[in-house]
């Protein structure tokens, strides 16, 4: 594997556009008209389309032309966009090129829910109490009661909050149950929904696994994702301020077992619901590097990207479970360009001026800079601030300091966003919820 | 006074920071004033330049850009003569060139009624999208 | 003229700080206009704002600048008066105000002879090295 | 200890106030006229002399003045600068501020380079054999035939390569007495000098101590800092390839008795000579943060300016020798406003574009900026680049893209010559000296 073709724009790209330097990898860069941020450190870049993601970042036609005439031997899809599209895996595994991730099998099994669902129980992975698909009201309300209000209606094919629907009582299931299946059938033509048990303010606790071709499958321990706004996260940490050692044994040998059930190779995320009883529920997993792996690489010091590109190119991994040793404390910030005063609306636009964070134990991963024009075609991060330090108190300040020398001219962010959330007694305390953003913004108007 | 000392003198000017520049001799009498353009910075961010023909800066020429990605064919197979060449005239529907793309060869079709003032690209280059493929004069029906 | 004597020009008025320049001999006539400063985006890099009196917009006025670190002061004790005012008359050894550092108490004197036109920094501010202390209206002796 | 001022300038002064923002300590800067790039994250701002380092940072009543007006209750002095001067510590002592440093003592001691001799053959430490200070020929011809050539002279009060003179057979001895002696009169006013056997090609090794008001004293491990043009380091790395546990060990212990012997409390560096085999010697004791702390807070985690201003306070050590573990390499590249194909010859001026690394592992330390004008006063050093790795291998990887994505328009930088020294064979090996850099120079001609 020399050469590497990265189908992504933005900070992912430019994250695997290093990682492939440092290993001495040619890379090849698409970009869609107007949105070169990510290729100034590609060996080659081409336009693959118009700023439309629909017409460039997701035209497989161009993206593999590109791919085939430029010898790549490999393509890296990132995260969004081609990444967890089976189609796609199988398309360049048949057309020779080594795609960086799973098998096309291993994608699909995790990208639908309920057969991923039946997948994890049959492996043993506490799952959260459920159905399979659910077609009638009748048969709705017998599961609801046997599980027990409040009761999620969530998409079969489903993700990011699309399709999901809370029913706090019976009296509103069978509309909750038409709406969910109406709104899965829009967003990803797939009308299935399944029934969950409704964890209330449960933690978003995801386990990072990494595997290689050859059977050997380990994790790298957890991060906390629970700040989370209308299911979009905000700010990871690693480690979990809710988990004991066993605890973390115990989920990383349930993500390990996800992991081998379906022959995962590559780097993935296990995603889990905790209560406040330490219970926890496998939720879905996620097969392709994801936007907080930044929080995980800081306290194990493994770089996950480049051990994605090694296990892809085949070599085994040269790490066992023993190996991994837990360091410190890191915090991930998304700075987003949208306005946190008027709901988080995205808001693109020429950055004036971009001024980031330096000094010790401060990461920038991003293509943020003075003069750059935000596309408004695309998610709206335009950097990711990573810290680490000793323990989560320096952590917490350290990201502080970093997010206040941050110098942002000509749009908002979420800055201001970050440094409340930082400065909250509960989220101070540790001890808190997927609640808390919504809480913190509830309390802010 | 020579047209290559003229473009020295223009090359000086630019250089320089000078907004006007009026001169008049014997067999020439000239005015350079800077565009405006020059009282802001220039947007340099990383866009690559639009690669452009250089016939292209007579006006009214239109440029065929390419519409995806492909290998870039001036005739249906190596040994056929090529669709077209400078000079060439060309209807609405007429195949310009093919691009190659993943083994489909794609038929790049003229707009228009012209003339081919120049072809840009060479057979056999990879062009990305929007790329200049050639020039066209318009001829009106 | 010849070219080369032009270019050398265009560089003689680059280096100068001439705004414009023209000339007319028997067999070219010229002219040169520099850009106006202000057409060009500042240097905006961190130098804090020189703090200045609004008074010392008029012409031919001397700003007093501190010497060194200090607290000002206007009077020798705080019971006594000040040493001077706005329209006070100063001759050169003057003294004009104490700047305290470190307990001792440095004697800012008048440089020329001058009127005292405002006094731009307050009774016990600290001013950093250059700040201007106050303004004079110069007067020939 | 809640507001500190920063007797200092460029990356260091933006280092300390780093630190302090993160214990939530207020800061005052100083500066020179036109020379403000370290200001814009302190809490306020004095101007206090014009651009000459003499007239401004090195203006004690000025910055005593401001120190004093602004309330502040302790004095970083960075390095450089006012640093070593044990007579400024004494001062901010009398007028009650916290000098964040050693001892007026514990300076002096170590900065006569005779006395800090005696002091650590007294201590056990094992110093380069030579002698006191000489001033006959005749006397220095002795010692000379009992050392054994070839032989150094040395300046006592020097440093930074003046007053040295390397004397390879006895017939030059006496005029190299003779300048050496001058040398040391007109660049620190002291014209006493002294012997020492000159160590062939050794490395450049020093070890890094922690020590608080109490009498506890750790050490971080070795920097490995051979890398030198002129007894000037471009290049650090820890740790040094060279040593072994043990050798770390003993080394570390030597220095622990070195700081012991002075009482010494703060950061300091003990600079040792190590030869090919294995024989290490003092050189001195650099009491004060220096410029390659970085890497040894890359590979223990512990953030020494933070540790500097903890101590100072008068906060014990919370760790014990035991509790610092090393973890991976790092390495820092001193990027100076020079140009290697000219020498070296300092090349300040106008950057019209800077771009710094980003990324994982990579930090930037430094005041480097598109717009910002490299004052000419003041030494060429704009920024620090340090990465870790969890390797050698893989720092050098990471150091190489990392330089390579760095991007400087305006003013030559030392970049294209880390680049070479990256990729040269003898540093790839890890066996190198203090010679390599002179040999690689010398090839490039």
């Amino acid at each position: 594997m020399t050469k590497v073709l990265i189908a992504n724009r933005g900070e992912i790209a430019l994250r695997v556009i290093r990682a492939c330097r440092e290993l001495g990898m040619e890379t090849v860069a698409v970009y869609a008209q107007g949105d070169t941020a990510h290729v100034t450190l590609a060996d080659q870049a081409y336009c693959i389309g118009p700023a439309p993601a629909g017409l460039s970042y997701l035209n497989v036609q161009n993206l593999l032309t590109v791919a085939l005439e430029t010898k790549a031997d490999a393509i890296h899809p990132g995260y969004g966009f081609l990444a967890e599209n089976p189609g796609f895996a199988k398309l360049c595994g048949n057309l020779g090129f080594v795609f960086i991730g799973p098998s096309p099998e291993a994608i699909e099994a995790m990208g639908n829910k309920t057969r991923a669902r039946e997948l994890m129980e049959a492996a043993g992975v506490p799952v959260v109490p459920g159905t399979g698909a659910l077609t009638e009201a009748a048969e709705a309300e017998v599961w609801a009661a046997k599980i027990g209000y409040p009761v999620m209606l969530k998409a079969a094919a489903g993700g990011g909050g699309k399709g999901m629907r809370l029913v706090e009582e019976p009296e509103s299931l069978s509309r909750a149950l038409e709406i969910a299946r109406s709104e899965g059938a829009a967003a990803f033509g797939d009308s299935r929904v399944y029934m969950e048990k409704y964890i209330e303010c449960p933690r978003h606790v995801e386990i990072q696994i990494l595997a290689d071709n050859h059977g050997n499958v380990v994790h790298l321990g957890e991060r906390d994702c629970s700040v989370q706004r209308r299911h979009q996260k905000l700010l990871e940490e690693a480690p979990c301020p809710a988990l004991t050692p066993d605890l973390r044994a115990s989920m990383g040998d349930a993500a390990v077992r996800a992991a081998k059930a379906v022959k995962y190779s590559g780097v993935g995320t296990v995603e889990f619901l905790l209560d406040g009883e330490h219970n926890f529920y496998f939720m879905e997993m996620n097969t392709r590097i994801q936007v907080e792996h930044p929080v995980t690489e800081m306290i194990t010091g493994i770089d996950l990207v480049k051990a994605q590109l090694q296990v892809a190119a085949g070599e085994q991994l040269a790490i066992t479970q023993k190996d991994i040793e837990f360091r410190g404390w890191a915090i991930e910030c998304r700075i987003n360009a949208e306005d946190p005063l008027e709901g988080f609306r995205p808001a693109p636009g020429l950055i004036q001026e971009w001024r980031g964070p330096g000094g010790p134990w401060v990461r920038v991963d991003g293509v943020a800079q003075s003069g750059w024009q935000v596309p408004p075609h695309y998610d709206s991060m335009i950097a990711k601030i990573i810290v680490w330090g000793q323990d989560r108190e320096e952590a917490i300040a350290r990201m502080t300091r970093a997010l206040l020398e941050t110098n942002v001219r000509g749009i908002p962010t979420t800055i201001p966003c970050h440094l409340q959330i930082l400065a909250h007694q509960e989220f101070l305390s540790g001890n808190y919820s997927t609640a808390l953003l919504g809480r913190l913004l509830e309390r802010g108007r | 006074m020579k047209i290559e000392e003229l473009l020295k003198l223009v090359d000086a000017i630019k250089a320089s920071d000078l907004s006007e520049f009026n001169i008049e001799t014997a067999d020439v009498k000239m005015t350079l004033r800077r565009a405006s353009k020059s009282q802001f910075p220039e947007d340099t961010t990383a866009l690559p330049p639009v690669p452009t023909s250089p016939a292209a800066k007579e006006e009214g020429l239109v440029e065929v850009l390419a519409p995806l990605v492909g290998t870039f064919y001036q005739a249906p197979s190596p040994d056929a003569k090529p669709f077209v060449g400078p000079g060439s005239t060309v209807l609405p529907g007429d195949t310009l060139c093919i691009l190659e793309a993943m083994k489909l060869m794609n038929e790049i079709e003229a707009e228009m009624q012209g003339q081919v003032v120049d072809i840009v690209v060479k057979d056999g280059d990879l062009v990305e999208y929007g790329q200049v493929l050639m020039t066209l004069r318009p001829v009106r029906s």
